[in-house]
């Protein structure tokens, strides 16, 4: 690797006074995308901030019925953590299903939103859960925050702190991971909150994690899930490679949504 | 008695508590570090470069170019051998730099080095290294390199792009054959290029020593001794002697490292420029790009066959991709997989042919098979659409052409003869394990549960044991003895069996033997480990040591015991007299040729054994051959695949340690289940590899295999004298067929009729899907 | 990569021939496009492109060929991205004429070679696919604004 | 540079390390801990797995720096060096290695996954746990007996097979 230097923060303040004294400065959480691509010598940043100290980024606080998670609470601890389990559990199968028991262990919850990768698993259940991504100053519901792939409404060096959303009545997730790499070949969140559903869909798009308003008509409609067969995708971007053609990955998202529904209603 | 029991390995310790010895866990004083300069281009020739601004860079100690190589008038590295010293035709051989000087000819390919005191600033000074290219157009596909108009890439190669091409069989009786047939199956198959992948990456330290004007590479090897060879007399034109090579713990090799990489010059030529040792270690990136790959091999076949399915021919064109070079040992798996096609078969006429053909793509060279896979994948494969076409049991159409015991040795029209092997009741064995009878029950249980089970059964057999071997036993003054080996463990567990084997002959305990291997200059000569040649070509060398060693022995204990030679016998390491009760322990015996005075001075001083297997019958090769059964599970709505059963009956000739045995078969399914099911690297049309990580390229997982139940079956081999059969590449050999077979059986009723490899879950959910369309498109035009 | 597409726009073809063969048009339209500067076969480009952490700065050549006013041309792009590896690629366009305007049609092919080639197909793929996409969207943008 | 102070398998050390310093090339290269290997470069391989406050990272994804004031356990440590435990002494009875390569990061592995799951292991639980370790000679499946015997959940006909 290419040096840099590290400064652990420990304070919005600090932060801000480094990122002053930096020519290009990057925000280390968990480090399982960036650590990589540094390797690669793709990405050399002159200074690398660790988030993972700051005040609150850690925590997972559940008030009522709405939950916020640190945006530097790992992968493992949202899959393992008991009062997560009681009021989200999908959220918790989510990240169990994330990467391998390692990368859990490292990756966090900010981190992957942040990058917005258009195959990772939070993005989907963000949408579906209609969350709020919170910086410093302010908080971002995630329809503006997703921006397309790798893309987010944040600032330069705006930082996420953390995650917030209402828990659903229920919610499942489903996923089909790409055989090699492990991201999402089709990943489906599928929400239910009051009567109505709600849906956000990962790892499908070139663009990143949509929302699914067709099939979310016929949940709250009642149809049967048969008819989520029917669904199409012509007006979406849908990625294909090697492992799975444009028609496979549209008949991933049918079929998930299918055990996702199924799921919900046993 | 040692032989044959599941002995638990000796080596086993050093990797549990991480004290293993691989190239990178060692340092040397004074070390610095090389990084290489990487073509990004597939086929390009080279304007300039620019290494001013890396020699600048912080740690930087020489930057080095093919006209540095030049300039130093090292050589350039030829085939390991041609076809030709096989008995093929001539063939046009690619004479390959260290670092190439003109022109790039695939995507990887090594334009410079840089030399620095730290792995990363010397990667960092090779991303400086600036290198102005002037592209051609590149070619990836074999068959589209024999296209007229297709870019050349070396001009004075006769035939195009053609290397070589290699014919078997008889032509005339073939085309009678097929004249004569009731019917003939014919499919296009393709073995794609797969990655050997070890999971420790190439590495080397080249160590130059002034003083002595003597080299020392420490190198993750398979054959120490040839990469000596080529390296002393082809690349830096010193004698042997100047040069020892170790090869220290090797994290796996699958054929990656059965020949030198340019590599293995480079750091040794550079050490001597900057008088430093010099380490190269492969990023797994770099390894993906630069390092020999196998497969690769594009089959066009067609079976005939009588009524009642009897075989009556086989034709086969086939085209090996060899990248840009003929490089290393691409030769095996050109013989391999045609010679082999006839598989366990009796096939009265063949016609067998391939071309080897240069491409824009790294170069081909041995993995796990070398061949046999793709040639049990062809006959394996037509057998089971000869078998769907004239509605046969896939079993019975086999039991009806299996080459019965009593015709053996068999010569298989292909140029091999097989010295034993009882396949019928191989076939029996596994189906019998597999409760092939219960099969139908649970193909309607898998039904019920929405998925398709469909099933085969998969005959192999591979040709091992090749070239010849030297094998040492030294005893030394205590009474404990040491072997020292010609061959190359790296994973196979040669320290526990050729222990095992000593232990037994010389009534050693196993605690007494030391086991040391992959130094040239501890061990005369060897050929290292690589086509399932171990067990044979060590283990009779090894007999032969043994012997050699009490023949020794017995000379000794004559005198000490005061009898002519010819009445001392040894066995249960005591020598004995014939005539009365006197012994004499080998141990005891030993020590007396350590002593400074006395019988010993009759003998030479020290008492060690060496054997060499050569020559008949030692040269001969041996037939492992097997069968399997495979039951698969497909969930039909996203083409998921599981492997429900894997049941493999293989005939090792005999079991020197089935634990052993067994864990070789393991690995090997695994490869042949990744091949089948996932892994393969692949190259656009630029001839940029679109599968250079792991992000991309498939290796399998614990989740992907199935559990393998496994039973070893004796046929002692007759072409040597332990009776074994190699073991290290069987499981590769007939599980990419075994897989296909089975899934392809679960979709048939579904109107899927072929399948690539890999099968992945993608690919088959568009195969049903594909097969559906058709079917309702039909049922549209008929309405 | 390959993509194709067409889109329509309520102009006459001549305006959306001049418009595409506008140097400031095609800066404004190549994502990430710094500096487009003519010179004698073409134009030189620097362009910067981010996929997921990975930023790399490209300097190359923009060329015209296969020009057929006011038809057809592959507008060609080639640059080097230092460490990160080089991009080229093309894209085919052809323009028809309409009753109340012009349609125009695309096909684009592109490569990446050195590292970034490593970073993952899934990541090529989608990043290419969404540039020239992003370059056409504006194209498109344009020649409907002007 | 940076002062790191942490604890290597039970040792107290204290050293400087430059910030981009990988937590395996201070292992391997600062300590001669060797062990622990390197087999990706894409946080895919498992060979370089380590235990840090209790968790299984793969130290090739982590900044030594990032290791400071906290417990590492290596391969080196796992054992006292005279009895193997439990864990390696069940990959030796079971034959769970060939080259020995990617087997300090399945023990460590193995050793983790066996305290968070202990008797609830199934074959494929362990399957699905060791996705993050590659293993190339085995085919995993004397992996995963070895893991079950270790963690006592070896069933019965499975030991006759």
């Amino acid at each position: 690797m290419r040096p840099f230097t590290y400064h652990r923060l420990v304070s919005h303040e600090h932060r801000r006074a480094i990122l002053q004294s930096c020519d290009d400065a990057k925000y280390i959480s968990g480090g399982m995308t960036l650590l990589p691509s540094m390797k690669l010598g793709l990405t050399l940043p002159s200074d690398l901030l660790d988030v993972t100290s700051l005040p609150g980024m850690c925590d997972v606080t559940i008030e009522g019925r709405r939950v916020s998670i640190g945006a530097a609470v790992t992968h493992a601890r949202i899959a393992e953590d008991a009062a997560l389990r009681a009021i989200c559990p999908a959220i918790c199968d989510l990240a169990r299903q994330i990467g391998d028991r390692h990368v859990r262990n490292r990756g966090t919850i900010g981190g992957s939103v942040a990058n917005n990768d258009p195959a990772a698993d939070y993005p989907a259940a963000l949408v579906a859960l209609d969350a709020s991504i919170h910086t410093e100053t302010r908080s971002i519901a995630v329809a503006d925050f997703l921006c397309g792939m790798f893309e987010t409404a944040l600032d330069e060096h705006e930082l996420v702190t953390a995650i917030s959303f209402g828990a659903p009545d229920a919610a499942r997730y489903e996923k089909f991971p790409h055989p090699a790499s492990g991201y999402a070949m089709a990943g489906v969140f599928i929400a239910r909150t009051g009567g109505f559903y709600r849906t956000g869909i990962t790892g499908a798009s070139g663009q990143g994690a949509f929302r699914c308003e067709d099939m979310e008509r016929l949940l709250n409609a009642g149809a049967p899930v048969e008819e989520l067969a029917s669904l199409g995708f012509d007006d979406l971007d849908i990625f294909e490679d090697r492992f799975g053609s444009r028609a496979y990955r549209e008949n991933l998202i049918r079929v998930l949504a299918h055990r996702a529904v199924v799921h919900l209603k046993s | 008695m040692t032989i044959a029991k599941p002995a638990l390995r000796i080596e086993d310790r050093r990797f549990l508590t991480g004290q293993g010895r691989y190239v990178d866990d060692i340092a040397l004083p004074r070390q610095c570090h090389a990084a290489m300069v990487l073509s990004p281009h597939a086929h390009a020739d080279i304007v300039s470069i620019d290494t001013s601004e890396a020699e600048a860079m912080p740690g930087v100690l020489a930057v080095l170019t093919g006209h540095d190589v030049a300039a130093d008038g090292l050589g350039s590295v030829p085939p390991f051998f041609m076809p030709e010293l096989w008995g093929g035709p001539p063939g046009y051989a690619t004479m390959r730099p260290l670092l190439v000087m003109d022109r790039v000819r695939f995507v990887g390919e090594r334009v410079a080095m840089v030399i620095a005191e730290t792995a990363d600033q010397a990667r960092s000074a090779a991303d400086a290294v600036m290198v102005d290219y002037a592209e051609r157009p590149a070619v990836v596909d074999a068959q589209a390199a024999l296209d007229p108009k297709a870019p050349v890439l070396w001009e004075d190669c006769p035939t195009g792009n053609r290397s070589v091409t290699l014919k078997f069989g008889d032509a005339e009786q073939t085309a009678k054959a097929f004249e004569a047939a009731h019917v003939v199956v014919q499919r296009r198959f393709v073995s794609g290029r797969v990655a050997p992948f070890s999971l420790e990456p190439r590495g080397c330290i080249g160590d130059y020593n002034a003083g002595e004007d003597h080299y020392t590479l420490h190198t993750s090897s398979q054959d120490p001794h040839g990469f000596r060879r080529i390296l002393a007399s082809l690349v830096l034109n010193i004698p042997e002697a100047s040069l020892r090579v170790i090869s220290p713990d090797v994290g796996g090799g699958f054929g990656l490292k059965a020949h030198m990489h340019p590599e293995d010059g480079l750091v040794l030529w550079a050490s001597r420029r900057v008088g430093r040792p010099v380490k190269w270690i492969a990023t797994r990136s770099e390894a993906m790009q630069t390092d020999t790959q196998g497969r690769g091999q594009t089959a066009h076949a067609e079976m005939a066959l009588d009524a009642a399915g009897r075989i009556l021919g086989l034709r086969v064109r086939a085209y090996h991709n060899l990248g840009a070079y003929f490089w290393g040992t691409a030769t095996p798996p050109l013989f391999f997989s045609m010679q082999l096609l006839p598989g366990t078969y009796v096939i009265p006429a063949v016609n067998l042919e391939t071309n080897a053909v240069f491409t824009n793509i790294a170069p081909l060279s041995v993995y796990r098979g070398a061949g046999r896979p793709e040639a049990a994948f062809v006959i394996e494969r037509l057998m089971d659409e000869a078998a769907s076409t004239l509605r046969l049991d896939p079993r019975e159409i086999r039991a009806r052409n299996y080459v019965s015991p009593e015709q053996m040795p068999y010569a298989n029209g292909a140029g091999l003869t097989y010295d034993s092997g009882d396949f019928p009741r191989l076939a029996n064995e596994c189906a019998e394990l597999a409760d092939w009878d219960g099969f139908a029950a649970r193909r309607v249980a898998s039904e019920r549960a929405g998925r398709l089970r469909g099933r085969s059964i998969t005959s192999y057999i591979e040709v091992a044991g090749v070239m010849n071997e030297r094998m040492e036993i030294r005893f030394d003054p205590s009474g404990t003895l040491t072997i020292l080996a010609g061959t190359h463990s790296h994973g196979q567990g040669h320290a526990t069996v050729f222990s095992q084997l000593v232990s037994e002959w010389l009534s050693i305990d196993m605690k007494d033997i030391r086991y040391v291997q992959g130094d040239t200059d501890k061990v005369l000569i060897g050929r290292g480990t690589f086509a399932a040649r171990s067990s044979m070509l060590g283990g009779t060398a090894l007999r032969k040591a043994a012997d050699d060693l009490i023949l020794k022995a017995s000379k000794m204990a004559a005198v000490l015991l005061k009898v002519e030679e010819s009445d001392i016998e040894f066995a249960d390491g005591l020598f004995r007299t014939r005539n009365s009760n006197q012994t004499i322990s080998l141990k005891e015996v030993a020590r007396f040729f350590y002593l400074p005075a006395g019988p010993v001075m009759r003998f030479s001083l020290g008492l060690y054994g060496e054997g060499t297997s050569a020559g008949k019958p030692g040269a001969q090769p041996n037939f492992p051959n097997g069968c399997q059964v495979c039951e698969v599970e497909v969930t039909p709505e996203t083409g998921e695949i599981h492997i429900d059963r894997f049941i493999c009956v293989d005939d090792v000739g005999r079991a020197l340690n089935p634990m052993i045995c067994e864990g070789q078969i393991h690995g090997g399914c695994a490869q042949g289940i990744g091949q089948a099911l996932c892994e393969e690297m692949v190259y656009d049309e630029s001839g940029q590899l679109t599968t250079g990580s792991l992000m991309d390229y498939c290796l399998p997982r614990a989740e992907h295999m199935p559990f393998i139940q496994s039973k070893l079956i004796e046929i002692p081999s007759a072409t040597n004298v332990l009776g074994v059969k190699g073991i290290g590449e069987s499981g590769t050999i007939g599980t990419p067929a075994a897989i296909v077979n089975a899934i392809l059986d679960a979709v048939r009723p579904l109107g899927v009729t072929d399948l690539q490899m890999p099968v992945t879950a993608g690919r088959l959910w568009d195969a049903i899907h594909s097969a559906a369309s058709q079917r309702d498109e039909m049922k549209g035009r008929q309405s | 990569m390959n993509l194709e597409g067409s889109f329509f726009v309520p102009r006459p073809r001549a305006q959306v021939w001049a418009l595409i063969n506008d140097p400031e048009v095609l800066r404004q339209a190549i994502p990430g496009c710094q500096t487009l500067e003519a010179v004698d076969d073409g134009y030189t480009a620097t362009v910067t492109v981010s996929i997921g952490p990975v930023k790399a700065k490209f300097s190359g050549r923009v060329q015209l060929l296969d020009v057929q006013a006011p038809e057809s041309y592959r507008i060609a792009g080639e640059g080097n991205g230092g460490i990160a590896g080089f991009a080229k690629g093309g894209a085919n366009v052809r323009l028809q004429e309409q009753d109340d305007g012009t349609m125009v049609h695309y096909a684009v092919d592109a490569s990446v070679g050195g590292k970034l080639a490593q970073l993952g197909g899934r990541l090529i793929e989608s990043t290419s696919r969404k540039l020239s996409q992003q370059f056409f969207d504006r194209i498109s943008d344009i020649a409907t604004a002007a | 540079m940076s002062d790191i102070e942490l604890s290597i398998n039970g040792k107290s050390v204290r050293r400087a390390v430059e910030d981009h310093q990988l937590l395996v090339s201070f292992l391997r290269e600062d300590l001669g801990l060797t062990g622990t290997h390197v087999g990706c470069d894409t946080t895919q391989c498992g060979a370089c797995v380590v235990s840090v406050d209790g968790d299984t990272v793969k130290s090739c994804t982590m900044l030594a720096v990032q290791a400071h004031g906290k417990a590492v356990t290596t391969i080196e440590g796992v054992s006292n060096g005279v009895t193997l435990h439990a864990v390696q002494d069940a990959f030796h009875r079971h034959h769970a290695l060939q080259c020995g390569y990617c087997t300090a990061g399945l023990v460590i592995t193995a050793i983790d996954l066996i305290e968070r799951e202990g008797s609830r292991l199934t074959r494929e639980t362990v399957a699905h746990a060791l996705k993050g370790n590659l293993c190339r000679c085995t085919g995993y499946q004397n992996i995963i007996t070895a893991i079950l015997d270790a963690a006592g959940c070896l069933s019965a006909p499975e030991q006759v097979a």
